[in-house]
């Protein structure tokens, strides 16, 4: 299934493929540093704990 | 649970994890689907418009980020204000969580923009009005974003982004204006505009009002997201705080 | 009485330092601060000064009442120490640098430029722009600094003349001055560290 | 407060940089345009009025830092906010002082660099006027800049894109009301704005700079 954009075809997939792009980078970097703080948090508690 | 409740608790940090972090996946996963739902739905089931041909499908994306990218810089105002009225940590936090969203935002605005405009115009960039005022936009947050990385004081940091925030506002909408004025008659008023209304028939109306739903919930869902790490973050640099003190 | 300070919490970036402090300040005495490095005793000057909010507690002081001496004398090197000193005269509302310029020995260094000043002249001069302010409560970070024995002599003279007038002073210094003044040690009200310090002490 | 005003200009004139900075730069990027853009005379006269606006703006943009940066070091900044002054006319007349010193060489400047900009005889006044009603504004801004930046190591990139967008409106009219004036156009609607800009900048922006000042003495 592949619809005829014509000749546009080149302007609206690159508009698609960048805007999915951009949003995956964002998203990806969002996940990342999120999973990456939370961890940071997790062995500064716990190391707290161990030592009293 | 008769005791009376406001949603000013929410700003609590420990109460804010707890709701956000049950509220997270279900905007995140509903957000998701309604993108893909718009998305397949606009690049395939749509016809093109007469004039614009198939470049009309980029709708989809630049009108849900265009908005969204106004309505993010609308709400780290909202946020900037709840803190310099209310002291609530998280509302300054949100607000230094949504700017990168807004960026990112902007940019797509941008980027679909220019993409739009190379077969209708003949260029890659215009001084039309409305990219140039997406321009200011992108700028107004990237010193938004540079002061908040530049200062260490958290909560100097908060206050000064949050002034920031409201003169910044006032100079976006008095931008908004200069610009329209100063572009009269270097450009011609667009023939072909993707935002007037006429040009957004039912057909192209239902998909774009999916995507835009969607973009509202991805845009919630990363700032909930990001605000959640902002939280930690900031819990993580008072214990690394205290741990120099001792 | 000048200054009235009850239960007192002050912070340092976004730090609690200091808290539960008690202590008053009478016309007519001085007050002496101790603690070691970093223990916040700028952070309280600083916060006494009006220059930032106190976490708790109450100061009870007019604002224009307190003159206010640094580390840095605020001196601009390309003005000549007239001028400077004529600035800040004009600054607080007066015109005279006469009593100033007598008490800290300045006569001789009055045309000269600030840039041109030994650091112990520099620090006379910042420290009689003190006494042009013209307020009763003076409060000093570590004034001594860079002075030497004689001039730390002549700076104690002018406090202690302005004892006599009914004037007060809150300084914040290791050495002894060699007058009369209560000491305070901030050491004790050292903020004890809670247990969680972001999620649980910021509450509605 | 005409102390503090007087001291600021005898400290820019000693200093050597206060008068010459803005003007060296201002004739920097006037000479370096033509070399740029070719000498051809009429091409230059159509933009000699943007060049002159944007010459002026980014002399100014330059010397912002300067603005609270020596007084902060010193120390000046800590006994200023104790003393009886309010912050409010500290930093206006700081604002003031950076007009004076800054903006105002810039604007009688401007005929000779016009000249050399093959600037049209109708233009010079308007172009002076518009500096003249335009550059209040920017110094005003370019205090409330230096003020979020004061104490900031490398604030001086900061400041600069801080200040950037926030000046986009001022240089729009400015711009628009030099060159209409030089084309002999109606420069009625953005002289009014430019005006207006320039008022409601002076009115508000102070407390703005007071507040941001406070916070970051902290």
């Amino acid at each position: 299934m592949m619809v005829d954009l014509g000749d546009y075809a080149v302007p609206v997939i690159s508009a698609y493929i960048s805007s999915i792009v951009i949003l995956t980078v964002l998203i990806w970097a969002s996940l990342s540093r999120s999973a990456k703080v939370k961890r940071e948090l997790e062995e500064f508690e716990s190391k707290r704990k161990s030592n009293g | 649970m008769s005791e009376k409740r406001s949603l000013w608790e929410y700003a609590n940090p420990r109460k804010f994890m707890g709701l956000s972090g049950t509220l997270l996946p279900w905007v995140a996963i509903s957000g998701g689907a309604l993108l893909l739902i718009g998305l397949i739905w606009g690049f395939f089931f749509t016809p093109d418009d007469y004039r614009q041909g198939s470049t009309v499908k980029i709708i989809y994306l630049h009108v849900p980020s265009a908005l969204m990218a106004i309505n993010a810089w609308f709400m780290m105002l909202v946020a900037s204000l709840i803190w310099l009225i209310r002291r609530h940590h998280v509302s300054a936090l949100a607000a230094r969580a949504a700017a990168p969203v807004g960026v990112a935002m902007t940019v797509i605005a941008l980027v679909t923009g220019a993409i739009w405009g190379q077969p209708m115009w003949g260029t890659w960039w215009v001084w039309d009005p409305r990219l140039t005022s997406f321009l200011i936009l992108f700028l107004f947050y990237l010193g938004y974003i540079a002061l908040w990385s530049a200062i260490e004081n958290d909560d100097t940091a908060a206050d000064l982004t949050s002034v920031l925030a409201i003169v910044g506002s006032v100079f976006a909408v008095l931008s908004r204006y200069a610009v329209n004025f100063w572009n009269q008659g270097l450009h011609q008023g667009a023939s072909l505009s993707m935002d007037k209304e006429e040009n957004v028939a039912d057909i192209f109306y239902y998909p774009l009002l999916v995507a835009i739903a969607a973009f509202i919930l991805i845009f919630v869902a990363l700032v909930l997201l990001r605000t959640r790490t902002e939280i930690r973050a900031r819990q993580l640099r008072a214990y690394m705080a205290r741990e120099r003190m001792q | 009485m000048v200054l009235k300070v009850s239960d007192l919490a002050v912070s340092r970036g976004g730090v609690l330092v200091l808290e539960g402090l008690n202590f008053t300040l009478k016309r007519g005495n001085a007050l002496i601060l101790r603690g070691p490095n970093g223990s916040g005793k700028t952070t309280l000057l600083r916060t006494l000064a009006g220059l930032q909010p106190a976490v708790a507690g109450r100061i009870e002081a007019e604002q224009d009442d307190i003159a206010f001496a640094t580390h840095s004398d605020g001196l601009k090197p390309t003005l000549t120490v007239r001028e400077n000193l004529t600035f800040w005269a004009h600054i607080f509302g007066s015109n005279h640098i006469d009593e100033a310029v007598d008490a800290f020995a300045l006569q001789s260094l009055l045309n000269r430029s600030a840039g041109a000043l030994s650091a112990g002249q520099k620090r006379r001069l910042g420290l009689a722009r003190l006494m042009i302010s013209g307020r009763p409560l003076w409060i000093l970070d570590e004034p001594t600094v860079s002075l030497d024995k004689e001039s730390v002599a002549r700076f104690a003279e002018t406090v202690k003349l302005h004892l006599s007038k009914g004037g007060a002073a809150l300084l914040a210094t290791h050495i002894d001055l060699g007058f009369e003044a209560d000491v305070f040690d901030v050491s004790p009200f050292k903020a004890k560290p809670t247990d969680l310090p972001f999620l649980d002490e910021v509450m509605l | 407060m005409i102390a503090l005003l007087d001291r600021d200009i005898k400290l820019a004139i000693r200093a050597g940089g206060g008068f010459g900075l803005g003007l060296a730069f201002f004739l920097i990027v006037v000479v370096l345009v033509p070399f740029s853009v070719g000498p051809k005379s009429d091409l230059l006269a159509i933009i000699a009025p943007g060049i002159l606006w944007l010459g002026a703006l980014l002399a100014c943009l330059l010397s912002l830092d300067r603005i609270f940066a020596l007084d902060y070091e010193d120390g000046s900044l800590d006994l200023l906010a104790t003393s009886p002054l309010p912050m409010e006319a500290i930093v206006s007349i700081k604002a003031l002082a950076h007009f004076l010193t800054t903006a105002v060489p810039l604007v009688l400047a401007t005929p000779l660099f016009g000249v050399m900009l093959n600037l049209p005889a109708e233009g010079f006044v308007w172009v002076m006027i518009s500096l003249a009603v335009g550059t209040p504004a920017l110094s005003v801004i370019g205090t409330f800049g230096a003020a979020l930046t004061v104490g900031l190591k490398r604030g001086g990139l900061l400041l600069s894109i801080l200040v950037l967008p926030l000046y986009v409106p001022t240089l729009i009219f400015g711009a628009e009301v030099a060159r209409r004036g030089t084309l002999g156009m109606d420069i009625q609607t953005p002289l009014l704005m430019l005006a207006g800009i320039t008022f409601a900048t002076i009115a508000l922006l102070p407390f703005a700079s007071a507040a941001v000042i406070r916070i970051n003495l902290r």
